[in-house]
């Protein structure tokens, strides 16, 4: 069942990513653009876990946490460039 | 209580599932920047959420190793995805909204996006913003 | 699996190199990003692809399937450490130059307009 | 004395926990290096968060944890409802204008998470006086409904909190 | 005195005058000459035994791998002209002390003049053709010197390049000719060369050898086509002319020709190059010579015609006409001296060298007037001077001469010359001396002091005595010197002024009666010689030179455009090709592995990667879009890093990403925020073919190599065995990365390093110089809002600050067991510092930093050298490591291994720099955000001043948060 | 074991931090500091030579791992060699920026002094060849900061050209590495080697290509063509200190391509001639073009920097024979072109600092200051780079002559080319030192900062020594150089000093490791126990 469940998910998560590039490639403006990278970071993340489950392996889960600090902080810039130009004032 | 762990993950794992794509799908599917902003900040919010305690419960129920690394991640999502969202909002604000549709704040400021500061002149701004519209034409 | 990770390469490099022949500093910059991407993927795919293997003792999926070949990652992570800071050392260097000449056209002109 | 080496016994006890968290291992060790990261990493980063916060009501926390995590998974089908079965032109975007209590910075910034990690509202702008927030709804047909929600259920239970 | 010496005299001679010529023109002059004397007197001791037909020699090894050595040797031919070069040396070096004026530099005049005498000695003396060949070669350089020593006359600087280049040009090609002369006698030594004349004859490559060797003589005794330097080489001051260009340097190439007559010489590719070019420089010499109104250019064609005139001899072949050669060597060296050192006179007295100017001077100056009237009737070949004699000599060989089968020929040509000769020398006679005094001087002449024509007086009085009693004052030394040109065994007919009424007799009365003949019609054919077109070959050499300059220049930076595009164009075109070509030299295996499945997940990843991929190209105009599309590109590289195994390469990949992601948007703050579409349509083309093509090349070779296993085993087998047993860590790549290969890692932190602090001095280059204003200058180009530290980041980033801290730490101590390390943690701390510095600002954040990051960097780099180092006191090598298992009281056993003191290294060093490099973009930024210059000096650097800054800004906010005014107030009150 | 043999990597990799930590404000302590480190650096690496001559190559092994498994370093006699040539160009070139008060015009000039010599040492040494990458990235990323040291437009423009030619550079290197190390799974230059030697023929294609790209990284760094383009601008644009010193890093590419297609990839090996065939055209191609570029300047930087190209050529020219004996005059023209070089760069910025405004280009501005002693030594340098006697230069090319005997081609190119040097070097030195006094104006305003001209002209001076004294001694010092090519055509002693027994000890020190750390919970790590029981099975592949 958790197979199943696993194969449904995967498969959700990596839709959603392909929603994301769409949305990265076809977008009016620039914060769609960089709101569709951070969607694909925390997405990114989802797969990262399931991947964990899928091989039974604990050991991407630091990858995860930085992937959500890193997820943020390019975000972040990315808007305060957007916002000021100048990121570090 | 296998089949009830086995249970729990799954339908973890389908709601974490069903919520990332949603998230997604409405940022494809709204019609503006601002409604955009709403559906992945919150959608995927949960999404990896419920993904993560699905795994939290795999490892303690099936690996026998109770690991609470994705009470950290979830913790992290949590603070950080409403700062993402809010300074994508203040992007919008900044380009994407026409500001005569706001109200201004009672007191005596405007909102901080359109509070010039001492390094720009309000001149300037508009000349940037001049050729910003060039340019996206 | 190969043949995505090859393509992959092929692709980055193709773009890498498109974007180095450009004018400015700017896509020059980026076109040496793509290129460390793909040098970095092809360096590392040199130890053969694996997945879940990883060169960590005790943690792999399958005790008897054995590790992927560490030392291809070794020299990825140097390549990587080491391409950061010299990308860092152009950027700057490509905005200092843009400053000073007021442009970030890359050409020097011939014999430096002399 | 007990001020001078645990100058902020919350923030220990946090990085404790997430140490423990983070390494995995229930062990004396763990314990130990924990506490003593807990103690040297509040005093190194001093600096860069002076004034912290004083937390009046521990308790509050907790309640207020509960609501807002209840309100995250409300709001989550509400807005994939939306996303989902909405159409663009039925949508009734609005702003709300929500005029502060608050006076902490921190509590600001956790009523503003809150706002938008709960149903189909965002926290959009602070004004420049710090007086208000600037709120975008999804879909609000009753704008002045959501300000009063966000008031009576989220900020009032940070003022008790932080003030 | 060693041969060695006396050609090493006139250079250490050389050093003289640079230390005397402070204390007097006359003292220098004094020691120059005594050098030479003192040379001259170390030669002349061996003139007895080199009369006795013996050779002296003096060898040293210098480079015995290829054969040059410092081998000398003094026989006949080399003590004739070492004589002629030392003994007129000196008459030049008095000449000159009185010829050269105050404002001359004397010194360096004597030094050239000592170098360029040092290297001709060399050159007559060497037994080794290679040495030989240095010192040909210097004797160019310093011709060079001498002839461009009035530096600002440009006829001085376009004489010394040209005659450099001809003469570089023929020393070029006899270096090629002496390696291949030398290679097929089996010696470079002359001496063992001149034994092999049956063996070099022979040689396929005795023509190729004999040309490019001739090259080096013709170009430096100005033979035909390469005259034309000779003349203009006369901007040189008149001793040099004299020296150089009529006596001594000029003859080196009829030296060569005389040194390898005897294995050269005789065979019909000597006799027609040789005598033919010499036949035709002698006419051609004689002739422009007739019409220069210039005295010393009418010398120096008059010199080139006698330099054909002693080829010509040369390249007969016969022994007679050597001796004729050699004597007319000779006679040459003394008439044609005097005559230069009267042009001189004439010149210096007169302020003029212009015939047309000039006339009736044996009147004002008589004793000028018979040296030079005696020198010039030798050089017409009149009777009982030297010049006839010789003139006769050779003569009498033309007249027997059959060139081709043409009798005639040789002699009519022969004739001619002689004639053009006589005229040119009545010409010098009568029209610079006879005739009235005119009243048109440039400066009214007089004779002037016994210095100046002490020199000519003495060669002139050699003149008459030669031709007077030739066979006592140069019959043995011609003797000498003609038998070892003919290499040995010659039995010398007695030069004698009659030998009856043969057909040389009859050509010089011609030549002599036509010489007259001439000059009385001068006047029309000078006219006449005027009109004609005629090459000039100066212009010649001028343009072929220009041309030459030009095409260079414009192949050089028609090459070197400056264009960045193109030379990467030429890169990846090379790679491409030399790759392909590469590969198709070799074989290919099949392929022996089992590829691994292609997941959906994978799939989507790839689509993903090559949308993103694409996209950058495509968008690439829009710079943030473009870094945003690069940003997912990373991303999908750092997942696909793990799926395929490489946790750690993932996590350093995500880090680094994110710093990369702050640096280029701090860059992108300043430049243009698109690219504007230059290129044209074909180059985007090309361009793009380019890169397919490079890209195909790469895919498909990576793919070639994953699909066939290692053809060896691979060393990683054994960090896997022995990362944990040796190594004392289970992440095999951290224990290859702290310790197997610490050493690529120590390297790699200290470029980190290097890359932080280059980055810092280029920042405060730019905040300190010309950069600067611009700085101040620059506005922003794109819109900005209001905010500058948004309220809800701050908190945020605070809260953050501690918990990232403690991951970093985390990650350091896990990573050599587990995913993690010194680097990624350094990345992840200096990551979380950067939180700050975007939320509160650079200041403010600044102002909290309690360590320079400078040090942080130096620490670093030095905290992994000592671990590395601590290993000597152990007497392991460099960065040995070590490590064991501990235990505390109340506490679980622990590990500690030295490795993790590198780690802690390479942690500073990344954070340290990773810092400094993102502070130095942003202090540009905070230079270019102030209005007025007062604000920007208070930029902060890493310098003492910073803790000053600090001290100022206590405050818990920085200055632009959106904090309401009666909260401020309200806390005021409170505290 | 000897631990000199890293102390010329080590002795600058602790200076330069100790410089940055504790003087960065105090300009005169890092010069005393930074001479004492090149003298240093220079005794060394004499008494490294004298090791090196007299015993065979000698191998560090750092971190006590035996190659392949950890990195090496190697000491032989073209080592040896080229880190003396290395440490007395830094001392003279430190000397020189402190005597005209180059140091003092930015910041942390001795810090990348040392760290430049650190990478440069690091790339002479090391045995492995990702390390060669490493050293080459230290090398570089130091030369780029001394390359825009103090700034302004020019020099940055060019800068990025470099910058980003290099990092081009940089990543084919990474490629050919990977495609290297995944053919025979090795990396070290011995091992390497010994694989290479006996490599199945289905292998050969992927591994020629690995071999080829390789050889057109060293090409980049040595300047031939087509990839010299980056020199002539940064080599003119660089302050002059900076550029003499640059005279090594072109050398670097040079030694590369020595060491590796000597020893990895022989000619005539498993790959065949690919090197000769790549290289012997090139390098003609970049002796003309070089050559040609010495005409065709406009300005003296430039005139001296395409000399540079062509004395690559030329001296590639010779190692491209592949020969014992052509390679000894190889090494001899290097070690000459070298100093050559550094001397014209160093007086090309006498000239500069003299003309003010006037900068480099070749027209006559009125006498500068010291114009006679410039305008001598100039006349010194280029003679010798022209190949003119009685310097180096010429017995330099008379070796390569005499070596490539039977290359009439090759004769033609070297002997037509130095007469265009000839004529180029004499247009320039004619114009800006003769033709000035032609030159009507004021005499142009010196630079101020120069605190100790007399310090800049000794150094200057002293490279001009040593062309002298490498004329005067081309006996003894050709005997040695032949002897160093005859090592490098006798790779078997490198190899075996790498690697005989390498395996075994490296294997039994696993076996033997297993009993002290007994204690230990090793049931966890099982996967590890079994490699290292059947590993040492087949330790010797290359044997
Ligand atoms: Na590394
Ligand atoms: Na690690």
């Amino acid at each position: 069942m958790i197979t199943y469940a696993l194969y449904f998910s995967i498969g959700c998560f990596a839709l959603a990513l392909l929603f994301n590039l769409y949305r990265v490639v076809r977008a009016p403006g620039v914060t769609d653009r960089v709101l569709a990278l951070d969607t694909m970071a925390v997405d990114a993340i989802a797969l990262l876990v399931l991947f964990g489950i899928w091989e039974g392996t604990a050991i991407f889960f630091e990858a995860s946490i930085l992937y959500a600090m890193t997820g943020f902080v390019a975000t972040v810039a990315y808007g305060k460039f957007l916002l000021r130009g100048d990121i570090i004032e | 209580m296998d089949l009830f762990w086995e249970i729990l993950i799954s339908a973890l794992l389908v709601i974490g599932g069903f919520f990332g794509l949603v998230g997604s799908f409405g940022l494809v599917k709204l019609p503006d920047p601002m409604t955009r902003l709403h559906a992945p900040t919150k959608a995927a919010t949960l999404g990896v959420g419920a993904v993560l305690i699905a795994s939290m419960i795999y490892f303690a129920a099936f690996r026998d190793s109770l690991t609470l690394h994705e009470l950290m991640i979830t913790l992290f999502i949590f603070l950080t995805a409403p700062i993402s969202a809010h300074f994508l909002a203040k992007a919008n604000l900044l380009r994407n909204v026409d500001r005569t549709t706001l109200t201004r704040p009672e007191g005596e400021g405007d909102w901080a996006v359109f509070t010039p500061l001492s390094d720009t002149s309000a001149e300037e701004l508009e000349e940037a913003a001049e050729a910003e519209r060039d340019e996206a034409r | 699996m190969e043949a995505l990770v090859a393509s992959a390469v092929g692709i980055m490099t193709a773009a890498g190199i498109y974007l180095i022949l450009r004018l400015r500093t700017f896509p020059v910059v980026l076109g040496m990003a793509m290129l460390s991407y793909a040098v970095n993927i092809f360096l590392f795919a040199t130890g053969r692809l694996a997945v879940n293997l990883p060169p960590i003792l005790g943690h792999a999926g399958a005790e008897t399937a054995g590790y992927t070949d560490p030392i291809p990652q070794a020299l990825v992570l140097t390549a990587i450490v080491i391409s950061f800071g010299m990308t860092a050392v152009v950027v700057m260097l490509s905005l200092g130059a843009f400053i000073e000449a007021g442009d970030d056209r890359i050409d020097l002109g011939p014999e430096e307009k002399k | 004395m007990l001020k001078r080496f645990l100058p902020h016994p919350h923030l220990t006890l946090l990085l404790t926990v997430v140490w423990l968290l983070l390494a995995n291992a229930y062990t004396i060790n763990s314990l130990v290096f924990g506490l003593l990261m807990g103690l040297v990493i509040p005093w190194i980063t001093a600096p860069y968060w002076p004034d912290r916060p004083v937390i009046r009501n521990f308790p509050g926390i907790v309640e207020y944890i509960a609501i807002v995590m209840w309100d995250i998974i409300k709001s989550n089908i509400a807005v994939a409802k939306i996303v989902l079965f909405v159409p663009n032109d039925k949508l009734r975007p609005a702003w709300v204008t929500v005029p502060l209590d608050l006076h902490e910075p921190e509590a600001i910034t956790v009523l503003a998470g809150t706002i938008t990690m709960t149903p189909g509202t965002l926290t959009a702008e602070l004004s420049a006086d710090g007086h208000s927030l600037l709120v975008h709804c999804l879909h609000a047909p009753d704008p002045d409904g959501v300000r009063d929600e966000i008031k009576e259920r989220y900020e009032r239970r940070l003022k008790e909190i932080f003030e | 005195m060693s041969p060695a010496l006396i050609a090493a005299l006139p250079f250490l001679g050389a050093l003289l005058p640079g230390i005397l010529i402070r204390t007097g023109r006359s003292n220098t002059a004094f020691a120059a000459g005594l050098t030479s004397g003192l040379a001259l007197l170390g030669l002349l001791l061996h003139l007895p035994a080199v009369m006795r037909g013996e050779v002296v020699q003096a060898r040293f090894e210098w480079l015995p791998a290829i054969g040059l050595n410092a081998n000398f040797m003094i026989d006949g031919l080399g003590m004739l002209f070492a004589t002629l070069i030392l003994g007129i040396g000196i008459l030049i070096i008095i000449y000159a002390r009185f010829y050269l004026t105050k404002a001359d530099p004397a010194g360096q005049f004597y030094t050239y003049l000592l170098l360029f005498q040092g290297a001709m000695v060399g050159i007559v003396l060497s037994d080794n053709i290679l040495l030989l060949l240095v010192f040909w070669e210097l004797t160019s350089l310093s011709s060079f010197l001498l002839i461009g020593f009035w530096k600002h006359l440009p006829e001085g600087r376009q004489g010394a390049r040209m005659a450099l280049t001809v003469t570089g040009l023929g020393g070029l090609s006899m270096i090629a000719g002496m390696l291949i002369l030398g290679n097929i006698a089996g010696s470079y030594d002359i001496s063992v060369i001149l034994t092999q004349k049956a063996a070099i004859q022979a040689s396929p490559l005795y023509l190729p050898a004999l040309i490019l060797i001739l090259g080096g003589a013709f170009t430096k005794s100005a033979q035909f086509p390469f005259h034309f330097w000779l003349p203009h080489a006369m901007a040189a001051p008149t001793p040099v002319s004299a020296y150089l260009h009529s006596a001594t340097m000029v003859k080196a190439g009829l030296f060569l020709m005389a040194r390898l007559w005897p294995v050269l010489s005789g065979t019909p590719e000597w006799f027609y190059i040789v005598a033919t070019t010499g036949l035709i420089t002698m006419l051609i010499g004689a002739k422009i010579a007739l019409f220069k109104d210039d005295l010393k250019a009418l010398l120096a064609f008059s010199t080139v015609s006698h330099l054909g005139l002693i080829t010509f001899l040369l390249g007969l072949g016969t022994k007679t006409a050597a001796v004729a050669a050699v004597f007319h060597i000779i006679n040459h060296a003394t008439f044609k001296a005097a005559l230069f050192m009267s042009a001189g006179i004439v010149d210096h007295e007169t302020h003029t060298r212009d015939l047309k100017r000039l006339g009736g001077l044996r009147h004002l100056m008589p004793v000028t007037a018979t040296i030079a009237t005696i020198a010039a009737l030798s050089m017409a070949g009149i009777p009982l001077f030297n010049g006839f004699l010789s003139k006769e000599l050779m003569l009498e060989e033309a007249a027997h001469t059959v060139w081709a089968g043409a009798a005639w020929l040789v002699p009519l040509v022969a004739v001619i010359a002689a004639l053009f000769s006589a005229a040119y020398s009545f010409r010098f006679i009568v029209h610079g001396f006879f005739g009235p005094v005119r009243d048109d001087y440039p400066h009214k002449p007089h004779d002037p002091n016994f210095g100046m024509w002490l020199s000519p007086a003495f060669l002139v009085v050699l003149v008459v005595l030669i031709g007077l009693m030739p066979m006592t004052f140069a019959g043995p030394v011609v003797q000498m010197a003609a038998d070892a040109v003919v290499g040995g065994g010659l039995h010398m007919h007695p030069i004698k002024h009659w030998h009856g009424l043969t057909p040389a007799l009859v050509m010089s009365m011609i030549a002599t009666a036509g010489g007259i003949v001439l000059l009385l019609s001068f006047a029309p054919l000078k006219r006449m010689w005027e009109a004609a077109p005629r090459p000039e070959a100066k212009a010649i050499f001028d343009w072929i030179v220009a041309r030459c300059a030009c095409v260079a220049s414009w192949i050089t930076s028609g090459l070197h455009n400056g264009s960045m595009a193109r030379y990467l164009m030429m890169f990846t075109l090379a790679s491409i090709a030399v790759g392909v070509w590469a590969w198709s030299g070799g074989t290919q295996g099949p392929a022996t592995r089992e590829m691994l499945p292609i997941t959906p997940v994978a799939l989507v990843g790839w689509v993903m990667l090559i949308t993103a991929t694409g996209c950058v190209v495509a968008f690439h105009h829009n710079r943030f879009l473009a870094l945003v599309l690069i940003s997912i590109v990373g991303l999908i590289v750092s997942i696909c890093f793990i799926y395929l195994s490489a946790p750690d390469l993932a996590l350093t990949q995500i880090s680094v990403e994110i710093v990369t992601a702050v640096l280029m948007l701090l860059a992108l703050n300043f430049l243009p925020k698109t690219t504007k579409i230059e290129s044209s349509r074909l180059k985007q083309g090309f361009d793009a073919v380019l890169s397919i093509a490079g890209g195909l090349g790469i895919g498909a070779l990576i793919y070639a190599l994953m699909v066939r296993d290692f053809a060896f085993e691979t060393m990683s087998n054994y960090h896997l065995a022995n990362s944990y047993k040796l190594g004392g860590g289970d992440n095999v790549v951290n224990v290859i990365l702290v310790d197997f290969r610490g050493y690529d890692t120590y390297g790699e932190v200290t470029v980190l390093g290097i890359a932080a602090l280059v980055i810092f001095a280029l920042t405060e280059a730019l905040l300190n110089g010309t950069a600067s204003k611009k700085l101040i200058a620059w506005r922003p180009d794109m819109l900005r809002g209001g905010d500058k530290h948004p309220l809800m980041l701050l908190v945020a980033t605070r809260v953050l600050l501690p918990i990232a801290l403690l991951v970093g730490v985390f990650i350091f101590l896990r990573g050599h067991n587990l995913p993690g390390g010194g680097f990624i943690a350094g990345l992840v701390v200096a990551i979380a510092l950067v939180m700050q510095y975007m939320a509160s600002g650079f200041a403010w954040t600044q102002a909290r930093q309690k360590v320079y990051y400078h040090v942080l960097i130096a620490c670093g780099v030095l905290a992994a050298g000592i671990t590395g180092a601590g290993a000597w006191f152990n007497g392991m090598p460099f960065l040995t490591s070590d490590f064991g298992y501990f235990k505390l009281p109340g506490l679980e056993k622990f590990e500690l291994a030295t490795a993790a003191g590198f780690d802690l290294g390479v942690f500073l060093g990344v954070v340290g720099s990773v810092l400094l490099a993102l502070g130095g973009l942003s202090r540009l930024a905070r230079r270019a955000a102030v209005l007025d210059e007062e604000r920007g000096a208070h930029i902060v650097a890493e310098k003492p001043e910073a803790r000053e800054v600090a001290a100022v800004s206590s405050v818990a906010y920085p200055e632009g948060t959106p904090l309401p005014r009666r909260w401020l107030k309200a806390r005021g009150e409170e505290q | 074991m000897d631990h000199w043999i890293v102390a010329p990597v080590v002795l600058p990799a602790f200076l330069a931090p100790l410089i940055v930590l504790w003087m960065r404000f105090d300009l005169r302590s890092q010069r005393v500091f930074s001479v004492a480190g090149m003298t240093a650096l220079v005794a060394l690496a004499i008494a490294l030579a004298v090791s090196a001559s007299t015993n065979g190559p000698e191998v560090y092994r750092l971190g006590n791992w035996e190659a392949p498994f950890g990195i090496v370093l190697v000491l032989d006699r073209l080592s040896a060699l080229m880190l003396l040539l290395t440490s007395v160009l830094g001392l003279a070139v430190v000397l020189y920026s402190i005597g005209s008060g180059w140091d003092k015009r930015g910041w942390h000039f001795h810090s990348l002094m040392q760290f430049q010599m650190m990478g440069i040492n690091g790339a002479f040494l090391t045995g492995d060849a990702f390390n060669l990458f490493v050293f080459f990235e230290v090398l570089l990323i130091a030369s780029y900061g001394l390359m825009i040291h103090s700034g302004g437009e020019a020099r940055l423009k060019a800068g990025v050209q470099y910058v980003v030619y290099n990092l081009a550079g940089s990543t084919l290197f990474l490629f050919a590495l990977g495609t290297i190390y995944s053919v025979t799974g090795t990396l070290n230059m011995a091992d390497l080697a010994q694989k290479v030697a006996v490599m199945p023929a289905s292998e050969t294609g992927l591994l020629r290509v690995g071999a080829g790209l390789l050889m057109l990284v060293f090409a980049v760094k040595a300047a031939l063509v087509p990839f010299q383009f980056w020199l002539p601008a940064t080599y003119t644009n660089a302050p002059g200190p900076v550029a003499a010193l640059f005279a090594i890093m072109t050398k670097v590419g040079v030694y590369a391509i020595v060491r590796i297609y000597t020893l990895v990839f022989p000619a005539g090996g498993t790959i065949g001639w690919l090197a000769q065939e790549v290289l012997l055209p090139a390098a003609a191609i970049s002796l003309i073009i070089g050559m040609i570029g010495v005409l065709g300047a406009r300005d003296m930087g430039r005139t001296v920097a395409y000399s540079v190209i062509g004395s690559v050529g030329t001296m590639m020219l010779a190692f491209a024979q592949f020969t014992e004996g052509a390679t000894g005059a190889g090494l001899y023209y290097m070690v000459h072109s070298t100093l050559a070089a550094a001397a014209l760069f160093l007086i090309v910025d006498l000239v500069r600092e003299r003309r003010g405004a006037a900068g480099l280009a070749i027209t006559p501005v009125p006498p500068i200051r010291n114009a006679g002693l410039i305008a001598g030594m100039f006349f010194a340098g280029a003679i010798a780079m022209a190949g003119m006697p009685p310097l180096s230069g010429f017995i330099g090319k008379l070796m390569i002559l005499d070596a490539t005997r039977g290359q009439w081609w090759l004769w033609g190119v070297v002997l037509v080319t130095s007469l265009i040097a000839i004529v180029g070097f004499g247009r320039a030195g004619s114009t800006v030192f003769w033709k000035a006094h032609a030159a009507a104006g004021d005499q142009p305003e010196p630079t101020k900062d120069a605190s100790s001209p007399g310090l800049a002209f000794t150094a200057t001076g002293g490279l001009i020594a040593g062309l002298v004294a490498l004329t005067v001694f081309a006996g003894p010092t050709t005997a040695w150089l032949n002897a160093t090519a005859q090592q490098l055509y006798t790779p078997s002693a490198y190899i075996d000093a790498v690697m005989v027994g390498a395996y075994e000890r490296a294997w039994a020190a696993t076996s033997g490791h297993e009993d002290s750390h007994a204690d230990e919970p090793a049931e966890s790590h099982a996967p590890a126990e079994d490699h290292g029981t059947d590993a040492p099975a087949e330790p010797a592949s290359g044997y």
